[in-house]
């Protein structure tokens, strides 16, 4: 191989998670294709061990760090101790927007709610003629503000979009037996239930698996879920699950390579439109640095074996190239 | 000793757990400066009968009159206020600290340091130190774990402890049961002592000897009513034994309250 | 004055001794009690509690929870106590889903005939769950390290090992065979609620009957005696605790089957739950103290709970505070029957 | 043959008393001594691990955990147990943060004169540790339900309410007042760090020196013994769970200061790492055994591990397997000591 | 009584705990059917010698030999398989469960169904209450846990199962501490019976009467030494306490092994 360019820390904030695991491989080797040695640090869903691996990565010296926070905001002081040590720092995933970083790289919470408030709206028209009808929604934990965040977008999309009743019970923990416990007991309860939409693929396994055992059909109960984990797009196949909102977490990780040199070295990064793996995506600078934002897609049966979702786990091969 | 009221009067004392009847109507007394021994077959009800004067457990029904006033301790703390001490059977130590702390359990020495009270060490371990010499008990070391000593040696530091606080009453549930020769001697020289201080004294024993060496006055109890009431000095260990075992019964009533020593009035 | 008394202590007259036995009986028994009017209280104000589906989704929930606590109970029993079992479930479930599993990071094994997966992959949870509880005996009874600590850490590296050997992945989609657990019913109860009830019986039958049983009860209430009296108080515990981790192996083996899957958090947080179960179920912490009838009634009473809950529709963020005080409130029901007690006993 | 015998047991001819005393010396405090051998283990293999920052970090990372598990371990002396810790700590800071914070769900009151949020903040923390404190020891006392069920009910309404009162989101912002305490330092060593020792020095001294602290003692070596002797055994307890979530309140402030706002899931998973350093320090599960000092190392201890697997860059799956194998290892060494007396004293 | 090798013998055994020698050179022994008194100060040793001997604790020094073979028991178990019975002096109970559970623990009778072993409840109870009536002690319930019994009712049950399970040599650490009159009188009368079946006994006690009323031999610990070893025959109580407290040692070599009565070979 060739000689790295030096190390960068990735902060992860759990690996309990398929989304953050496959966002581990998909660092290592797109920051290796520019030159950069990747050491991830899981953060096990704690704040305040994060706090404490940025203070022990400060004094590691690193190249940069990358950052996905376990807590939306708590992160600020963190970001703010390592870039006055000198270390830029590249947020991933989890948008920071009240301190000032380096690159930011994410999908968008809000927006994965929206996506799925319209497909959500399309297929219950599709069953009942028109945007009416009930839907179960399946957040994380609630002490979470990424889920927070997704029922934001999603319940604020859905009230303009039509005559929806939405029932709404957290996953604590996101653990998916939760997930499979809520969903049999509302069964009984609201019957009449026409979707059910979680906030996580892992999370859509195990209602699945309940819709299964209670001799429903693959499709009579439809099913909805966000991140476009493998399991998800397992589960369109079978036809247990219509949509994945998909993360475009191999693009999320590409653009961080692609302007890691620039990050590092203090470059300037320009505004505009790039191609990150083949999608189209938009850098703006906001009030808290330079920001791309990618689209994440839905995915359904009719696409859902193109090889761009990272649920496919077929991740480009060919190099990402630094930005010029 | 004189006439006046008793020290202690217990009246109809029952106790029932559950449907086990512990005690059925007991009655007795004590007067200051007498000591009473009170015996009576295992399960008779003895230290049931010690925890309710002690405030350990309350009676299912009767009165407790403690000089003179009715009183219902609802802790050992308020019966240890109003002056009654306690050792009881099962021996009541804390064996995961050292001698010290156990000899000066709930009445530590303390000096204040800006109005923190702070334990004065020193001078617990000599007071400790002494009173064990002077109750005839060795122990190797007195910042040893009380779970490192034997048997004799823990029930010495329970009966050595309680003359140390005074006190108007003293109630002693086989408090030699462990002990070796001369400490038992040693021990019930004590309970003389106690008694011309004017203190009451309750024991229990199982042996004879020891009953008729210091009590003036022996009650027998007896499936949890009391068998027999009679001065020490109108009684043998033959008679006593039978009360006991349930061969004769004799309550000696109005005579209760005699002095120990002389007949009349 | 000479006369003979009575020879054993007397039945006290205040309460006739029938309805005194009934009283113990039910003061005995009052997790139960407590959980009827629970369920009767919920029925009453909830809408649409009172339906048999209900009542048989709170007993399915139980399951894993429920099994898991049988475990902890034996431990707790003996004097002891398992941490490990939450993540030892998930290990095993984790393990059979790798191995079996048709989507995902499974891998897809495929056994000919077909319903050799069944067995094969129940032997292989309870293999798992034996492993573990040796680890943790053998720690335990040789080098007499305390077993929260050496179980604490099986907790922690046990839950690491399935994010470990899954990479984080899920897995979905289990051969039909491994699923009959879940997916099937006798007399129109599923089958893993008939699971939970059988290991309750095998295992408050051996509790009460067997000499096993009653020197694990001994063991926790005084080792040294036990110990002394010839007792192999050592190979005792020891078992105690490959039991336990088999019996968390085996409701992995069904979570497993529950959610045709595993994924890395499978599991988490019931630890707290089995150990709040048992603890209502009256099983003391210190040792030598608890019955699984108790403990049967502890999983039922959170499961009514969680399942009130879950129909209730209220705002997810009070959850948790409810879940909280109503276990609180549960618990203060039971401290009623001190007070009885000491009443009218 | 009769002659006068020796007086009292002698001392063993064995081994020199002074050498003895210095090996008991050395056994007693042998977490330290694991702690020094790991430390200098991890100095020598791990790069760039042996600087002053790392154990500057080190120490303050024990800040909040530390202090926690102090009110944790006067509850276990006591005989009881507190886990309602870790959610009392997250509820401080939450409300202390929901006051102050000028982001987020914050409240953003400004007082006048602005280090006034200094001391109105940390009373606030102060109070709410209290309140939980409270109500966790008149049920343990008044009622006598058992603490680990009383607070582990407390432990899921106190998080709860974490949950409610932020609706999940998170606060971020405090004034600069009431960032001192994250942000300065006395003589190279952060303010955090100089709570914790305080903290430990204090604590310590009131264990070992007051009649408060031998009272905990005995009281959780024997309770019966304790109340026969006159010694206010409930208002004893009652205080120690007052304290213990005044010192989780006073934890959350500080958390809350470096965290410089408070989120709903603050500190998930302390009381687990409370309770293992708890334990490895040789604090009894079963009350009456255990001192502040052992505790402290035990807490730096599980910081060291943490900050090496930080420092180390391992990939990140096995981090939970090590961390697990590693906590086992050094309570291993721990079991040497028996071994030791056995064979040396 | 034969002149043949004894049951039990110690040769020199010492017992340190960290600085503390509890034991300092202990030779004695015992014989089938034969009655050894071990008598001594609180703290002298005796208990720590009966655990060195019921396999509870390794000696730091010495030879047990038991049968003429030289032992080393690892635990209770051992010993007990061997034939040695142990009666405690901090009792050995399971309060938590009830008095038959206490009384068969360890030897529980069972049935096999199914080649599982089931417990045998009934036959248990009859032969608990069967033993407990012929000690003459009276126990409200035995299916009542043993932590709602008086201090004597439980030294009973641990008393009284002994006999019940045989074996070749009995250790009694002060088993009648706690008892009654009549309890401790059917108790001397048990080690007699025990005595007769060719059972070897060492009873401790701190009670002169009882030494001399079933003992043939008196052992005599001082501070962890042997301080008199002599024939009850050819000694007094007075004597005796003497050497207990000091005054006088006389260890009568060689006629460790003599019979009781008879002064020849
Ligand atoms: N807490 C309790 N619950 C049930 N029964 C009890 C309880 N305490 C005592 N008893 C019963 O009450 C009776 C009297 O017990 P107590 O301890 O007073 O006897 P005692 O006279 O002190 O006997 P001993 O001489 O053996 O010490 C016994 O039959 C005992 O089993
Ligand atoms: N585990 C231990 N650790 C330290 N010292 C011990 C231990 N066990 C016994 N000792 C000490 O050894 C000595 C002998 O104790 P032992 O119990 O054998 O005496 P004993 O003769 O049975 O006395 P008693 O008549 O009071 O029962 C005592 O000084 C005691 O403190
Ligand atoms: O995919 C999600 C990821 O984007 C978020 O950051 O954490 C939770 C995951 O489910
Ligand atoms: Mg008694
Ligand atoms: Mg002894």
């Amino acid at each position: 191989a060739a000689e790295m360019k030096g190390k960068i820390y990735y902060l992860v904030p759990t690996l309990l998670d398929e989304f953050q695991t496959g966002s581990i491989d998909a660092i290592t080797k797109f920051m290796g294709d520019v030159g950069y040695e990747v050491v991830s640090l899981d953060g096990q869903n704690r704040t305040d061990l994060q706090l404490s691996q940025i203070d022990d990565v400060i004094n590691l010296k690193p190249a940069a760090v990358i950052l996905a926070a376990v807590d939306f905001d708590a992160a600020k002081t963190g970001i703010e101790k390592m870039r006055a040590a000198g270390i830029p720092v590249m947020i991933f995933d989890r948008q920071i927007t009240s301190t000032p970083s380096d690159f930011t790289s994410v999908a968008g919470t809000i927006e994965i709610g929206h996506v799925a408030a319209d497909e959500i709206t399309r297929l219950l028209t599709e069953k009942n003629g028109s945007a009416k009808g009930k839907v179960l929604q399946i957040l994380g934990d609630p002490g979470d503000p990424y889920t927070l965040e997704i029922q934001q977008g999603f319940e604020e999309k859905m009230a303009d979009n039509g005559d929806v009743t939405i029932i709404t019970h957290p996953a604590m923990q996101w653990e998916a037996t939760n997930a499979g416990t809520i969903a049999q007991d509302q069964l009984l309860t609201n019957p009449d239930i026409d979707l059910i939409f979680v906030h996580a693929a892992h999370l859509a396994v195990a209602v699945a698996a309940v819709l299964e055992a209670q001799g429903k059909k693959p499709g009579e109960i439809m099913l909805v879920s966000s991140n476009g984990a493998p399991v998800g797009l397992d589960l369109i196949r079978k036809g247990w699950e219509q949509v994945e909102v998909e993360q475009p977490m191999v693009a999320q990780a590409a653009a961080l390579a692609m302007f890691a040199d620039k990050v590092i070295n203090g470059e300037e990064i320009k505004p505009g439109t790039y191609d990150v793996t083949g999608l189209e995506s938009v850098v703006t600078i906001e009030e808290w640095g330079p920001n791309i934002k990618i689209p994440g897609a839905a995915i359904t049966k009719d696409n859902v074996d193109d090889v761009k979702f990272w649920g496919n786990m077929k991740p480009p091969t060919d190099p990402v190239m630094s930005v010029e | 000793m004189t006439t006046t009221t008793p020290l202690l009067q217990l009246q109809d004392i029952r106790k029932n757990f559950g449907a086990i009847e512990a005690l059925r109507g007991v009655t007795f007394d004590v007067s200051g400066g007498e000591v009473v021994a009170l015996l009576g077959d295992n399960g008779a009800g003895k230290s049931t009968l010690v925890k309710i004067m002690a405030g350990g457990q309350p009676p299912s029904s009767g009165k407790v009159i403690f000089e003179g006033k009715e009183r219902h301790f609802e802790s050992p703390a308020e019966a240890k206020e109003a002056g009654i001490e306690t050792v009881y059977q099962d021996l009541s130590l804390c064996t995961n600290v050292d001698v010290v702390s156990n000899f000066f359990m709930g009445r530590e020495l303390t000096r204040k340091v800006l109005g923190v009270p702070i334990l004065r060490q020193r001078e617990m371990e000599i007071e400790t130190a002494k009173a064990l010499k002077e109750g005839g008990t060795n122990i190797p070391s007195l910042r040893v774990n009380v779970a490192h000593l034997s048997g004799g040696q823990r029930q010495a530091i329970e009966l050595n402890r309680f003359v140390h606080w005074g006190g108007k009453l003293v109630l002693l549930d086989e408090p030699f049961a462990a002990l070796g020769v001369e400490q038992t001697r040693r021990g019930l020289e004590m309970i003389e002592r106690v008694r011309q201080r004017g203190i009451g004294v309750i024991l229990i024993t199982h042996v004879m000897a020891q009953a008729f060496a210091v009590a003036d006055r022996i009650v027998v109890l007896r499936h949890g009513v009391v068998a027999g009431d009679v001065q020490t000095s109108q009684s043998s260990p033959d008679e006593v034994v039978n009360m006991i075992t349930g061969g004769i019964e004799r309550v000696a009533k109005g005579l209760a309250n005699q002095p120990e020593t002389g007949a009349g009035t | 004055m000479t006369t003979e008394t009575a020879t054993a202590p007397h039945n006290s007259s205040e309460m006739p001794a029938r309805r005194r036995q009934v009283l113990e009986f039910l003061l005995d028994n009052l997790v139960w009690l407590i959980l009827i009017v629970v369920l009767a209280v919920f029925s009453v104000s909830i809408d649409q509690f009172l339906q048999i589906g209900i009542f048989i989704n709170i007993l399915q929930n139980s399951t894993f929870i429920g099994i898991i606590a049988v475990g902890l109970s034996l431990t707790l029993i003996a004097g002891h106590m398992d941490l490990s079992i939450e993540s030892v479930m998930a290990l095993a479930a984790m393990v059979v889903a790798l191995t079996f599993g048709t989507g995902g990071a499974g891998g897809a094994l495929a056994l000919e005939p077909a319903w050799l997966a069944f067995p094969v992959s129940l032997l292989m949870a309870l293999a798992v769950g034996a492993i573990v509880g040796t680890i943790n005996g053998v720690l335990v009874v040789r080098l007499s390290i305390n077993a929260f600590i050496v179980t604490l850490a099986s907790f922690i590296w046990a839950r690491g090992l399935v994010v470990a050997l899954s990479g984080g992945r899920s897995v979905y989609g289990l051969p039909d065979s491994m699923r009959v657990m879940a997916v099937d019913q006798i007399y129109g109860i599923p089958l893993l609620a008939w699971m939970l009830i059988l290991v309750y019986i095998v295992f408050a039958f051996i509790l009460a009957k067997t000499p096993f049983g009653r020197h694990l009860m001994m063991i926790g209430g005084n080792e040294v005696a036990t110990y002394r009296a010839g007792i192999k108080v050592g190979a005792i515990v020891t078992a105690t605790f490959i039991l336990s981790g088999m019996l968390a192996g085996f409701a992995g083996w069904l979570l497993a089957s529950r959610t045709a899957g595993a994924t890395a958090n499978l599991g988490i947080g019931m630890l707290f739950q089995a150990f709040a179960a048992v603890v209502i179920g009256g099983v003391s912490l210190k040792g030598g103290q608890g019955r699984l009838s108790g403990v049967f009634a502890g999983v039922l009473l959170l499961s009514s709970i969680q399942t009130a809950i879950n129909v209730m529709g209220m705002p997810p963020h009070y959850t948790q505070m409810i879940q909280g005080g109503l276990v609180l409130a549960a618990v203060l029901l039971d401290t009623m029957k001190n007070t009885i007690r000491r009443r009218y006993l």
